[in-house]
């Protein structure tokens, strides 16, 4: 059972996007679409033809594959709600940063695939943001892997709560920075507007339609799921089922729950406060996320907790 | 011995067929080949030669230098008759001057054999001298402005040098007849040498500071090198080889004679100390100068004062390893930088000008050229697989040895520059496209050189390839010899 | 515009004929002498013998230790990169000499990995120094080839020098030439020692090419034939990192802290730099010249955390962090050889280096786009192929530094991990460049439209690199059965972090299995590739123009070009690129009907325009002025003579 | 020691001291005929030295020795010198690099670091010392005038003078070597001079001028 928790991420993933819409309608006033919406906007791609760019290769068919797939196989690595690992018990944490960046690169590839000036826009600035994530991604990852001197997600999650450390604060914070890049939302990108000269990640599928579309984009929510679930591992790694601690599949997936909604919610927020930064301004934000992430692991190292 | 170059050169001043005394020259230096061979077998049986007047004495480091002066006159005459040919064809020079240059050849030879054999320090002297005098006309072959004016620099600095080393000379004299009593002095060198312990240190200090001075001078050592480059780079070619390769290295035989009085006498320190000066002085002052020398024979006449100044430091770290290196060195420079003047000769030849501005192509204008000048290039540059290589690092094994730190320092710092000096200004001129001949020379060479003297130089080339691998045993074994007798 | 080194001529049949003989001779050569290193580890073998040059000199040479491993490495590529050879090198001017000079250069690196003394390292040092310096120029007649040869050369000949006086410090120290003689005698000051550390990390270091001393890559290896640039940059270039580890680790035996400390900061350094530079290349060779210097980087991190922690005597993880130098070494030698043959051949068919006239290859050579892709995965540290797990080995040991003792090297092994993931990042985004600018969208010039798919033996010299690519990704446990044969310290306990063959265990009871991820990846498509079928029958595609803003039709000019595509990190790093832009607009009717507008973006090298620079007009300018000395007055000459003999007699007499 | 000996060595003293002097007073010399006719009294001061003190040692090779330094020193050479001269038209000699003042302080420096440098016990006191100082000056004063000369004669005469003081301390230091040797050194310097005067002739012919200043076209 616990060795398909992966399933949960698959399934989900476009339910947390469906929740997130939600709750940022809701803080803007409006009513917005059902929270189901994101699994009928899938269902209507596939349904859909698809159109080729003329100049396109075998890697503009490949890439949705690939991408697809990078998502998937990293999920089978992440312990969902039980510390029991998953379907290979490889559940570490660096190996399924650079599975999701097969992801990244294969999409960029798409997007480069048709010559279009858009799919290079994209290409570029999504490769820009991935390096500017990247460090402070990973020192907000080693802190907690320090913390429980693994990168594996299992132990870290067994670790038992090790959240009030300052140290951990810090690292929490500028994770959620990187995710919320990762992910391409406000104030990095919009994942709503097809403004050509805003877009990051539509940029790279603008050229992909139908059941290619539909592949990326269900990529995309699992892999947002995916992180929210990452932060739940490292950061509030309780109430996880498995060995020693005292919850069974059923409760540990209620906590769960909570824990991605929390996140989904404090995306929301996030987005309907801020307004998308120049894509110029990043370096500042994200530098900013750096420092925090840096500080972490040097607070940890003095404070040794 | 003596007597073939003499009687060649007489044959010179007989006749006045061309192809005569070009044989003649030839044959002689053939000749000699064989007998320097046959002395180095004898001396390598244990056999040491000694006339009955006690003038003459051969021993293993004698017999080294003579089969390097043997094979080099004989190379370099070969060559000559190619080069010289092209010249007097080319109306550089006309037909006297032409018989004039092997008369004088052969003189010049004589003058050199006679240096390594002679045991009586005042006859080695006026074999140095009679060297500067006749390889001064030598030099002034070409009646151009230039090559007079280098010809009167070079021997109005080299008599000077040598005035001073006459007076070491009789100074030596003095200290032993000090030992001896008054008048009763001797100037063989095998008596000195046996009688050192006892010669007054004080004495030989002044002596040997005077004689390092006189000969340093005409073996090009900084800072009394300066007639060097205006030497090599306006003689004929053939003879800018010989005195680079041969000539340098007499005098500094010179010097390593006395050395040997010396050291026995006032010590080791002493010697090391004038060697490390004049050998550091000379490597740097060379490399130095080669950062940026455009005209190649002049690159080529400072790379000698560089190999000059790494005999010298060689010679001056002193055990086995020292003056075994310094030996082979002498060896390795003496066939280097000949086939180097060699490849710029026949490049000359074919621009009729040897800036390295100007000329380029070579690997494509000749091919042969090209391939053995940028193996001679590296050798110089001390780089292996090639023989130069292999004495540098036993110096530097030696002066590692002693822990001569500074010295090894600025050996390697200066190597640096020599390397980008020779690289950048022979390597202008092998890479690119071809430069277009000057019609003038183009008319006259062949840009293909003759078979004789490819193979000639082909060999040299080969020398230096396999001596950077392999050193034949017997004169591994005649080096260790010599390094033997040095050493004391 | 750059042309590649050779030009299409039709040489006679006999040299080719030849030529290609020679090659089959180095291809089986590397075939033997990789078996045999093979074997001297597995089975831990050990032989020597010398070879006497002369009474005062001899030369050595050994098996079965740290050089065989690397010499193993050497097999790999020399084999693929001869056969690659054979046909890449149809169409030179002289086949025959260009392969002898390739062989000399192949078997001088085997040379280095085997000497077992000071002569025979340095001769064959040098020796593969020279025969790479002439392979760089082979194309004699190619001005810039040259310049960047006579650099190449004087810098590599510096470092010989340095190498040398190393080896000679250690000789003082302990009176013998012998390698192994050394590692056994070796009883001396830490001073003494500290200076051997220093002396043969510059001397090695300009070798490796580590920043700052990493100038010559990135001029000589585009100037050399693709073939032989792959072996320097896939070999070469490793043998500076055997030089670092035989001198410090094998003859000295580990050392201080700080020697790691300094190994560990310059291979942040040089994997940053490297790769910041690399992204801002349009010469394809180039671009992966500098990613030599990002990898050598990579390898330093776990030199650098190897010796940490040895000092801190915590030989496990030393063991894990050499291994992970090793098997990036190997992984490296793999996919960047991989890359430069198939840059190669995209160059060899275009005439040109330069990616903005590339485009849409991947249509017309569809092999060479997919083995050259490979390489660019794998070089991106991209599961499932070998970067990852060298990579993955390396950034294990980095976070493992938290159990080292001090502050410091806690702070900057984590900080240096941070390094290598914003190097991995950078060098994705470098790579999507070159594969997308250069070999998809649309042909950005006439060449590029009409390109040819490369010889079936360059083709199979490449598959078999990438073909490695995976197998070593996949397998990892045989690799570190290898690597935990190599008789260094620590090194024999490095199996344990392979139980199995397919999965990888570090010290932090965190593991991962590639293979696992292979599988996950090929379920998680096979399911993509059903689930649709289950929703909805198949659908069919058209073909249509892409999205153009509705103007009539697209041009190849209006896709990103490569200075576009990197355009936002040359601003967002502008303290380091210090780029200089000139914008040059020609009118018609100023200003409304512009006729064209010319775009030139470059930025400052560093190192070249604030030390190498500004040391060579120091250089030409003492030469300058030391001329006067020799200035054509007799008397002044005399004058030197009079001076020199008083000095003299003063001092002495 | 004995009487005889001290007046030798007085007359010997003096003979070198005036060769001394002939060499100092070159400094202030201008017309080349002047200079030459001071190296001819200066090498007949030579020979002379080594005539009486053959008569005193009664050595018979002296003699030879110094019949030898007369004929080619005293007679021979100058008068080559002089048809030189002649046939190169040489008038006077032009203003030296250095002027006589303070070349004749340079001068006395020199004479100073030679007494001052040979005085360590490297010779018995008495007649060789002080020769060998003298003809060490001597030695070292002609080069300098070669230093400062311009014209090339005057630099051959220079070095001319240099070959007599070191004749001079060959003599002293020795009692004159194996005559055979003493043959070969003459015979090198006179073959010196004549390739010499080839060559001034040469520079005649090339140069248009025997002017050392216009000798530096090879620099660097």
């Amino acid at each position: 059972m616990t060795n398909l928790q992966f399933i949960s991420i698959l399934v989900l993933s476009p339910l947390a996007q469906g929740i997130i819409k939600k709750i940022k309608a809701q803080c803007q006033g409006r009513v917005g679409p059902g929270i189901f919406q994101p699994y009928y906007d899938l269902a209507r791609l596939f349904k859909k033809d698809m159109v080729i760019p003329r100049t396109a290769s075998w890697i503009f068919h490949a890439a949705p594959y690939v991408v697809f797939s990078s998502v998937l196989a990293a999920s089978m690595l992440v312990p969902v709600f039980s510390a029991e690992g998953s379907i290979f018990r490889t559940g570490d944490v660096i190996a399924i940063i650079y599975t999701l960046a097969i992801g990244r690169f294969f999409m960029a590839l798409g997007g480069l695939d048709a010559g279009t000036a858009f799919g290079g826009e994209g290409s570029s600035r999504e490769m820009t943001v991935a390096i500017l994530v990247e460090p402070s991604m990973m020192l907000a990852i080693f802190t907690a892997a320090v913390a429980s001197g693994s990168t594996s997600l299992a132990v870290i999650a067994r670790s038992g709560s090790v959240f009030y450390s300052p140290a951990h604060a810090l690292a929490l914070a500028a994770f959620f920075v990187a995710v919320i890049a990762e992910t391409g939302r406000v104030p990095v990108d919009n994942p709503d507007t097809h403004l050509e000269l805003t877009m990051i990640h539509e940029g790279m599928l603008l050229e992909y339609s139908g059941k290619y579309l539909a592949l990326m984009e269900w990529a995309h929510y699992m892999k947002q799921m995916l992180l929210f679930t990452l932060a739940a591992d490292l950061f509030f790694p309780f109430g996880m089922a498995g060995a020693g601690s005292g919850f069974g599949a059923a409760e540990a997936f209620g906590y769960y729950a909570v824990k991605i909604f929390m996140l989904c919610a404090g995306v929301a927020f996030a987005e309907s406060t801020r307004a998308k930064m120049r894509f110029f301004q990043l370096p500042s934000l994200l530098g900013a996320a750096f420092v925090l992430s840096a500080l972490s692991i040097i607070t940890f190292i003095m404070t040794g907790k | 011995m003596m007597i073939i170059p003499a009687a060649a050169a007489l044959i010179c001043l007989l006749t006045r067929q061309r192809r005569v005394y070009e044989y003649a020259t030839v044959a002689g230096a053939a000749a000699m080949v064989f007998i320097a061979l046959s002395i180095a077998a004898g001396v390598l049986r244990g056999l040491v030669i000694k006339s009955p007047g006690g003038m003459i004495y051969v021993d293993a480091l004698s017999a080294f230098m003579l089969v390097i002066i043997a094979l080099l006159s004989f190379v370099a005459a070969v060559y000559s008759v190619e080069y010289m040919g092209n010249e007097l064809t080319a109306g550089h020079l006309d037909k006297k001057a032409h018989r004039y240059y092997y008369l004088l050849y052969n003189l010049f030879i004589f003058t050199m054999v006679l240096i390594p054999m002679a045991n009586n320090l005042a006859i080695l002297w006026m074999a140095i001298e009679g060297t500067t005098l006749v390889s001064a006309l030598l030099v002034g072959t070409y009646r151009r402005r230039e090559s007079v004016e280098a010809a009167w620099k070079y021997i109005i600095l080299c008599t000077v040098g040598i005035t001073f080393a006459l007076l070491g000379t009789f100074i030596v004299y003095y200290a032993s007849s000090g030992a001896l009593g008054e008048g009763k002095g001797v100037l063989e060198w095998t008596a000195l040498t046996s009688m050192a312990s006892r010669l007054n240190p004080a004495t030989i200090k002044l002596g040997f500071i005077l004689i390092i001075v006189g000969y340093g001078t005409k073996a090009g050592l900084a800072p009394v090198h300066n007639w060097l480059p205006d030497a090599h780079s306006e003689a004929p070619t053939p003879i800018s080889a010989l005195l680079s390769g041969i000539l340098l290295n007499c005098a500094f035989y010179g010097v390593m004679r006395f050395a040997v009085i010396a050291r026995a006498s006032c010590g080791p320190a002493f010697v090391r100390d004038m060697m490390f000066l004049f050998g550091i002085s000379s490597v740097v002052v060379a490399s130095v100068f080669m950062l940026i020398q455009g005209n190649v024979k002049r690159l080529l006449a400072y790379s000698s004062i560089e190999h000059m100044g790494i005999i010298a430091l060689s010679f001056g770290v002193g055990g086995p390893f020292g003056l075994y290196a310094s030996l082979l060195h002498i060896l390795n420079h003496a066939i280097g930088k000949p086939l180097m003047f060699f490849v710029t000769g026949r490049i000359k030849g074919l621009y009729n000008s040897v800036e390295s501005e100007g000329i380029s192509g070579i690997l494509k204008a000749m091919p042969l050229m090209g391939v053995i000048g940028f193996i001679g290039v590296m050798a110089l540059a001390g780089a292996p697989p090639f023989s130069m290589f292999v004495s540098e690092f036993l110096m530097l094994r030696a002066l590692a040895a002693g822990g001569y730190w500074y010295v090894m320092g600025v050996f390697l710092a200066t190597g640096g520059l020599v390397f980008y000096g020779l690289l950048k200004n022979f390597g202008g001129m092998f890479l690119g496209a071809p430069s277009m001949p000057l019609p003038v020379g183009a008319a006259v060479y062949k840009s293909k050189t003759s078979f004789i003297t490819g193979t000639v130089m082909f060999g040299m080339a080969m020398a230096l390839v396999v001596m950077g691998i392999y050193i034949p045993g017997p004169l591994d074994r005649l080096i260790t010899l010599s390094a033997g007798i040095i050493g004391g | 515009m750059e042309t590649e080194s050779t030009e299409i001529v039709s040489p006679k049949e006999g040299p080719r004929k030849l030529s290609s003989a020679f090659y089959v001779i180095y291809a089986a050569g590397c075939l033997f002498l990789g078996a045999i290193s093979l074997q001297d580890l597995l089975l831990g073998n050990k032989w020597s013998f010398a070879l006497a040059l002369s009474s005062a000199l001899s030369l050595s040479i050994r098996g079965g230790g740290l050089g065989s491993y690397f010499s193993l490495i050497l097999s790999i590529l020399g084999f693929s990169a001869s056969v690659y050879s054979f046909g890449y090198t149809r169409d030179f001017k002289v086949p025959t000499a260009f392969a002898i000079l390739f062989g000399i250069f192949l078997f001088s690196m085997y040379a280095v990995f085997f000497s077992a003394n000071v002569p025979a390292f340095l001769i064959s040092w040098e020796t593969m120094s020279l025969a790479s310096y002439f392979l760089v120029i082979s194309d004699t007649e190619n001005r810039e080839s040259a310049r960047a040869g006579l650099f190449y050369a004087v810098i590599t000949h510096v470092g010989t020098a340095f190498i040398a006086a190393a080896f000679m410090v250690l000789y003082f120290a302990t009176g013998s030439l012998e390698f192994s003689a050394m590692s056994a005698a070796l009883k001396s000051s830490d001073a003494l020692r500290s200076t051997v550390f220093v002396l043969s990390l510059i001397g090695f270091g300009t070798k490796a090419g580590i920043v700052p001393l990493h100038t010559w890559l990135p001029r000589a290896h585009p100037a050399a034939p693709s073939n032989v640039s792959a072996l320097m940059s896939g070999v070469m270039i490793k043998s500076g990192i055997y030089g670092i580890l035989l001198v410090s680790l094998d003859l000295m035996g580990g050392g201080s802290l700080w020697w790691g400390v300094t190994i560990l900061f310059l291979g942040a350094v040089s994997s940053v730099m490297g790769v910041l530079y690399a992204l801002m290349e349009h010469d394809i060779k180039r671009l992966l010249a500098y990613h030599s210097v990002e990898n050598i980087g990579i390898i330093l991190l776990g030199v650098g955390a190897s010796i940490i922690f040895s000092a801190n005597n915590l030989p496990a993880l030393a063991g894990l962090s050499l291994a992970a130098a090793l098997y990036h070494t190997l992984n490296h030698a793999v996919f960047k050889g991989l890359l430069f043959m198939g840059a190669g051949s995209a160059v060899h068919s275009m005439h040109t280096k330069n990616m903005e006239e590339m485009g849409g290859l991947i249509k017309r050579m569809p092999w060479t786009a997919l083995f050259f892709l490979v390489g660019c995965v794998a070089i991106c540290a991209l599961p499932p192929f070998n970067g990852f797990v060298s990579e993955w080995m390396t950034f294990q040991s980095l976070v493992l530094g938290i159990k080292t003792s001090t502050v410091l090297t806690k702070t900057i092994m984590l900080l240096a991990g941070a390094a290598l993931a914003l190097t991995g990042a950078l060098a994705a985004a470098c790579f999507v460049k070159a594969f997308g600018v250069s070999f998809l969208g649309l042909p950005r010039s006439r060449e590029a439209g009409e390109v040819h798919e490369a010889s079936l033996s360059m083709l199979l010299g490449m598959g078999t690199l990438a073909l490695l690519c995976l197998l070593l990704g996949v397998f990892p446990g045989y690799v570190l059965r290898v690597i935990s044969s190599v008789p260094l310290g620590g090194l024999g306990s490095v199996q344990q972090y392979a139980p199995g063959n397919l999965t990888l265990v570090s010290a932090g009871s965190s593991s991962v299995s590639p293979a696992a991820l292979l599988m996950a990846m090929l379920v998680g498509a096979a399911f993509i590739f059903v689930f649709p079928l289950l929703l909805n029958g198949r659908r069919k595609s058209v073909i249509a123009d892409p999205w153009d803003c509705g103007i009539i039709r697209l041009t190849p000019r209006m896709q990103y070009t490569a200075t576009a595509f990197t355009h936002p990190l040359r601003r967002i790093f502008k303290k380091i690129y210090k780029p200089r832009k000139d914008v040059r607009i020609e009118y018609t009717v100023k200003p409304f009907f512009v006729r064209e507008i010319e775009y030139r973006s470059e930025i400052t090298p560093l190192f070249d325009s604030y030390f190498y620079r500004p040391l060579i007009r120091a250089l030409n300018h003492t030469a300058l002025s030391a001329r006067r000395l020799q200035s054509g007055n007799l008397q002044l000459y005399l004058g030197y003579i009079l001076v020199t003999l008083v000095t003299l007699l003063v001092v002495w007499g | 020691m004995p009487r005889q000996w001290v007046v030798v060595y007085s007359i010997t003293d003096f003979i070198t001291i005036g060769m001394l002097l002939t060499v100092v007073a070159m400094n202030s010399i201008k017309r080349i005929e002047t200079c030459l006719r001071a190296y001819t009294l200066n090498s007949l001061l030579l020979a002379l030295l080594m005539a009486i003190s053959a008569f005193y040692l009664d050595a018979a090779h002296l003699y030879v020795a110094a019949a030898f330094t007369l004929v080619s020193k005293g007679i021979a050479i100058p008068l080559f010198l002089k048809k030189v001269v002649r046939d190169l038209k040489i008038t006077r000699e032009v203003e030296p690099n250095i002027n006589t003042p303070l070349s004749l302080v340079i001068t006395s420096v020199l004479v100073v670091v030679v007494y001052s440098s040979l005085s360590k016990g490297i010779f018995i006191e008495g007649f060789t010392e002080n020769t060998l100082k003298v003809s060490v000056s001597i030695i070292l004063i002609s080069l300098f005038i070669m230093i400062t000369r311009r014209k090339a004669v005057t630099q051959v005469i220079g070095l001319l003078l240099m070959e007599n003081g070191v004749f001079l301390a060959g003599f002293s230091l020795t009692y004159g070597m194996s005559t055979i040797i003493e043959l070969g050194v003459v015979f090198d310097v006179l073959m010196g001079v004549i390739i010499l005067g080839v060559f001034l002739t040469q520079i005649k012919k090339s140069f248009a001028k025997v002017d050392l200043d216009k000798l530096n076209t090879l620099k660097g």
